[in-house]
């Protein structure tokens, strides 16, 4: 078999290659390497470190199923870590099919630490205008959000009790998708309302966020499940995202190698071209 | 191995299946999974629009609050709402245009104000650097080299001098500053992609076959 | 008429949004915080209006027996299925035990979950059957890549400590240069188009027919 | 309630500032003050009304600095002093009285007076030049390569006797990327007008059908070739992201064309449409502002439109006044920056931060 006849092969071969190259590390659970934090994982870890015990602070599970294996594990980490420090957590969700995941999150890790809905935190849901939720939030959080998930008054909800706007929080905590999500939290809430913000991000969208680090709008970034498995590194509470780490280095390898192999392969067919 | 015995951890299995099968190539059962996917999610947005919007914020307090705390102003974006529908009726669909008016009014300018604080103001001022840190040499030139690729870039996207000569030059320096970054983007999509197919193993493997517990 | 009362909705709610945002006095703020409310009723009201449409478009395909027609009863049944379900339970349609949450985490979710996940598969073929790297552009995109695929994962660090840390470097100084140039840009780009749109400037294709 | 006794102060009082916030609408006073090392559990802040009698405001955490009271019950212009009573009262530990304070609305947030220097000055030049171009002004740009490539394109396709293939991306028609893409496919519809080549349009939203027909049909109108134009041109796929992609896959095995344009808004569909372009052989030039997906077209075509570029092509072709005034003055405000960038950090490297605090300043 030549370079040339393998630029033939029919790429469902190669899908099955990556089906198996993440199929049998997760099954078999073989351990490549440790996970080594980031400092923009630190930065994030730190950020809530930092805050005084009891202090509020809002939590925006912007995402939605379609990329629960990246955004899912970094949102339980963040509601653990604030949880276990005991803050009051003001949830909410920009994208529709995002307030089941906060449940889902705030219920689980509710539970573990003791922690009650209503008292200690509360689900506020969805609200349709994507940025525009989030400069109305400024003028009036319980004008914008009148009721919580369940439709409960805000009014009659003790964690909201003194929630007017931004100023009541001390950290912004943002889970995110894409659109709306961490650009616009940055452009609409951060600067303008001086909240400091920490996001953990799909990958596909991390790289445009770090302008934002340098500049400090953003405390801290956890880029894609990998920076998921670091934030629960620091945590020290392994989940998801550590266990996909293994699956994760080996398609990356996989895929790599079929840039050089196709590379190969396209210079082994370039002189069959000319003639 | 435990498999599951939950009906709805099959359904969710086969669907995942289901669209998994597009791998091999466009079919039947593909098409329908895409098409019940496309109407469920749909229908989901409707309800959750109507409960935690149009309930809350327009309905109960224009109807359920009269008296002391009624907001009479709500009676305009609620007839706004309406407009929105006219455009199912020929003649009066011009009406549905000052509901879209509101909108196209309210957007813009928050971006203007959100792009021009955050992508324009702010990102000038973080990137007035000194090109010369005490003692640390490293930093000097990241700060040298930040600056540079940035005003590079800019003169890349600058379109009212031909790139020739030293333009020319800076504009190529900026071309590959942007490939260096596409090629960043590159590496993190393949990094996401991956993330989503180990979540999908994952919930096949643990939830639905019980091959593993995660 | 018809066209000058969308111009002046456009100009006034733009306009106090804009001013609002320097100006935090109540004369201002009063009526610039009452709008933003309204257009998130509005902007509700188009999902409900979009979904109209989807029901309308599908109804007419199938009644024409368009190309995969069969295929949109599918798309309606679950449309309307989900509709009925969530607006039978009322309030509780949230709740953790609803049959629309069953339909969210069993049918909505694993699909949603799938589809992006189908890329995977893609990425890699596509890496193998369409990355050239046939010029010096594209030599320093494959470097910056293979950089950031295996610094970014534990196996880069179990390799040698230099690759993450070269990896951090590249996302921290060029990349990080050339997306705030494109940042600066699109943003001016995002202020003209605005301002643009406020003042009514702006011929948009088919405002009307974009449904 | 407290009783009054409580708020009487102390030998060991501490000072606290209360401030009317800045920058904001009024009705709000910040106070700040500094924690004594050995703090109660928990602070009592009370309030009065100059001359009245002192009510509590809220509890505060004991190792707080900083407040702000924002409530209903504050007047603007009306004069309040604070005062913090310690809880539990023993050590007794209460802060001075603060001095007297009188909230008021603003009407200018200073904090925000960099953006809006910026942004005036930014819409002066925009007008300016609009208005200029408007007047038949029109400035030189530079060639954007893959402008030129595309007729370039359009021509090999024609020797070769195969058809063009134009895909205006998956936004509807109120994107911007979208609208451009029209542009450029009234351009590109002229060129296979005049070289009698197969134009092949799929879209994927009704509404872009409509105005991507209209656009062909003109554009073949524009170089009296009307009569070569075909109804089928341009049609309707899917909606739906991934039947749209496995559609027009489809249509590239099938007809083969020699060139691809792929023009507009793409998503995750960029890597699967330009690597069956590929993998068929034909020229592919891409031009997309969504930054996420332009390494999949860097890699797997032969020109790509990179974001403003991808604009400023649209522009140019379009000779619309309004887009193109627009440009000029984008350029002319990164001329600017470039040098307020290279003098600031001259500036700051002689030990002079002012001009990035003024930028960075919120």
């Amino acid at each position: 078999m030549n370079l040339a006849s393998i630029a033939r092969l029919d790429r469902r071969w190669i899908f099955l290659a990556v089906g198996l190259l993440v199929i049998l590390p997760l099954a078999f659970g073989f351990h490549i390497a440790p996970v080594e934090p980031s400092p923009r994982s630190r930065g994030f870890y730190d950020a809530i470190e930092k805050l005084p015990e009891g202090s509020t602070v809002l939590l925006s599970g912007d995402y939605d199923p379609s990329t629960i294996a990246e955004n899912y594990p970094m949102h339980l980490a963040a509601a653990r870590h604030l949880m276990r420090r005991n803050m009051k957590i003001i949830a909410l969700a920009l994208y529709p099919a995002g307030p089941p995941l906060t449940d889902q999150v705030l219920h689980m890790v509710g539970e573990e630490f003791g922690k009650k809905e209503g008292i200690d935190y509360v689900n506020l849901g969805y609200k349709t205008g994507n940025e525009l939720v989030m400069s109305s939030m400024g003028s009036s959080i319980p004008r914008t959000f009148p009721v919580d998930r369940r439709g409960i008054p805000v009014s009659k909800i003790p964690v909201m009790k003194g929630i007017q706007n931004f100023e009541q929080f001390s950290l912004l905590v943002n889970v995110s998708a894409g659109f709306p999500g961490t650009k616009e939290w940055v452009q609409q809430v951060v600067s303008r309302y001086h909240l400091p913000m920490v996001a953990g991000v799909t990958a596909v969208s991390a790289p445009e966020y770090y302008p934002y680090l340098q500049t400090g709008q953003l405390k801290g970034l956890l880029g894609g499940m990998a920076g998921a498995a670091e934030y629960e590194a620091l945590i020290q509470r392994p989940a998801l995202a550590m266990r996909g780490m293994d699956a994760q280095s080996l398609a990356h390898v996989f895929i790599a190698l079929m840039i050089l192999l196709g590379n190969l392969a396209f210079l082994g067919k370039q002189p069959a071209r000319r003639a | 191995m435990h498999v599951s015995h939950d009906i709805g951890v099959w359904v969710a299995a086969l669907l995942t299946l289901g669209i998994f099968s597009f791998l091999y190539r466009d079919n039947p059962v593909y098409k329908f999974c895409e098409h019940l996917f496309v109407g469920v999610s749909a229908g989901y947005y409707v309800v959750l629009t109507y409960f935690s919007s149009i309930k809350p914020n327009l309905l109960t307090p224009l109807f359920q609050h009269f008296g002391e705390n009624w907001n009479c102003l709500l009676i305009i974006p609620f007839v706004l709402s309406l407009f929105l529908f006219s455009r199912f009726f020929p003649r009066g669909d011009w009406l549905s245009r000052w509901s879209i008016a509101t909108i196209l009014g309210v957007y813009p300018a928050l971006r203007i104000t959100g792009f021009g604080q955050s992508d324009l103001v702010q990102q000038v001022g973080g990137s007035i650097l000194p090109f010369w840190i005490q003692g640390d040499p490293l930093a000097s030139f990241n700060n040298i080299l930040l600056v540079l690729g940035l005003l590079a870039t800019l003169v890349f996207f600058f379109f009212s001098k031909e790139h020739e000569g030293a333009v020319g030059g800076v504009a190529k320096v900026g071309v590959y500053f942007l490939m260096v970054s596409f090629g960043a983007s590159y590496g993190y999509t393949v990094m996401a992609r991956v993330s989503l197919l180990i979540g999908r193993v994952m919930f096949l493997l643990d939830n639905w076959l019980g091959v593993v517990r995660f | 008429m018809k066209r000058e009362i969308p111009i002046l909705i456009t100009l006034v709610t733009g306009l106090f949004c804009l001013i609002g945002f320097f100006v935090p006095h109540p004369a201002v703020r009063f009526l610039y915080d009452d709008i933003q409310q309204w257009v998130i009723v509005i902007v509700g009201a188009t999902y409900v209006l979009g979904v109209a449409n989807l029901l309308r478009i599908n109804s007419v395909q199938v009644s024409q027996k368009a190309l995969d027609w069969p295929y949109k009863i599918v798309l309606m049944a679950g449309l309307l299925g989900m509709m009925a379900i969530g607006f039978a339970e009322g309030n509780h349609y949230s709740d953790d035990a609803s049959k629309f949450s069953w339909m969210y985490i069993r049918v909505y979710s694993p699909m949603s979950a799938t589809m992006f996940a189908l890329l995977a598969f893609f990425i890699a073929s596509a890496a193998f059957r369409a990355f050239r790297i046939r010029s010096f552009d594209a030599l320093l995109l494959a470097i910056a890549a293979f950089i950031l695929m295996i610094g970014r994962v534990p196996i880069g660090n179990a390799i040698h400590p230099i690759i993450p840390a070269a990896a951090d470097w590249l996302m921290e100084v060029p990349q990080n240069a050339a997306k705030r140039g494109i940042l600066i840009g699109a943003a001016l780009g995002v202020m003209a188009t605005g301002i643009r749109l406020i003042l009514g400037m702006e011929k948009t294709y088919g405002s009307g027919e974009s449904s | 309630m407290l009783p009054l006794a409580l708020f009487a102060g102390n030998a060991l009082a501490f000072p606290i500032e209360a401030k009317d916030t800045p920058n904001d609408g009024g009705r709000s006073v910040t106070l700040t003050w500094k924690t004594p090392d050995q703090h109660p559990a928990r602070w009592i802040l009370v309030r009065r009304e100059r001359g009245g009698a002192f009510a509590p405001v809220v509890t505060l955490d004991g190792s707080l600095a900083r407040y702000v009271d924002e409530a209903d019950a504050l007047t603007n212009g009306i004069s309040y002093e604070y005062q913090l009573v310690a809880d539990p009262a023993d050590p007794p530990l209460n802060s001075e009285i603060s001095l007297p304070v009188i909230p008021s609305p603003d009407w200018l947030d200073s904090t925000k007076a960099n953006v809006l220097v910026v942004t005036v000055l930014f819409f002066i030049v925009l007008f300016f030049t609009i208005n200029q171009a408007h007047r038949g002004r029109r400035w030189t740009f530079r060639k954007i390569p893959g402008l030129v490539a595309i007729e370039e394109a359009i021509g090999r396709a024609t020797e070769m006797g195969k058809g063009v293939l134009y895909i205006p991306g998956v936004q509807d028609i109120d994107d911007i990327q979208t609208i451009a893409s029209m542009i450029l496919l009234a351009q590109v519809s002229r060129l296979t007008a005049k070289y009698e080549t197969k134009l092949s349009v799929p879209t994927n939203s009704p509404a872009v059908y409509t105005v991507a027909d209209e656009v062909v049909k003109s554009g073949y109108q524009d170089v009296g070739r009307a009569d070569a134009h075909q109804a089928d041109m341009v049609r309707y796929l899917t909606s739906e992201q991934f039947a749209y992609v496995a559609a027009v896959n489809g249509i590239m095995l099938r007809e083969r064309p020699a060139a691809n344009l792929l023009l507009g808004a793409f998503f995750a569909e960029s890597l699967l449409l330009a690597e069956t372009g590929h993998s068929i052989g034909a020229i592919q030039i891409a031009g997309t502002a969504n930054v996420h997906q332009m390494p999949f077209f860097v890699v797997a075509c032969d020109y790509t439109l990179i974001g403003e570029e991808y604009y400023a092509a649209s522009a140019l072709l379009s000779n619309d006044p309004l887009l193109l005034g627009s440009l000029k003055s984008a350029d002319t405000v990164k001329l600017v920056l470039i040098i307020v960038i290279a003098i600031g950090c001259a500036l700051a490297t002689w030990g002079n931060p002012s001009l990035g605090a003024w930028f960075s300043a919120q």
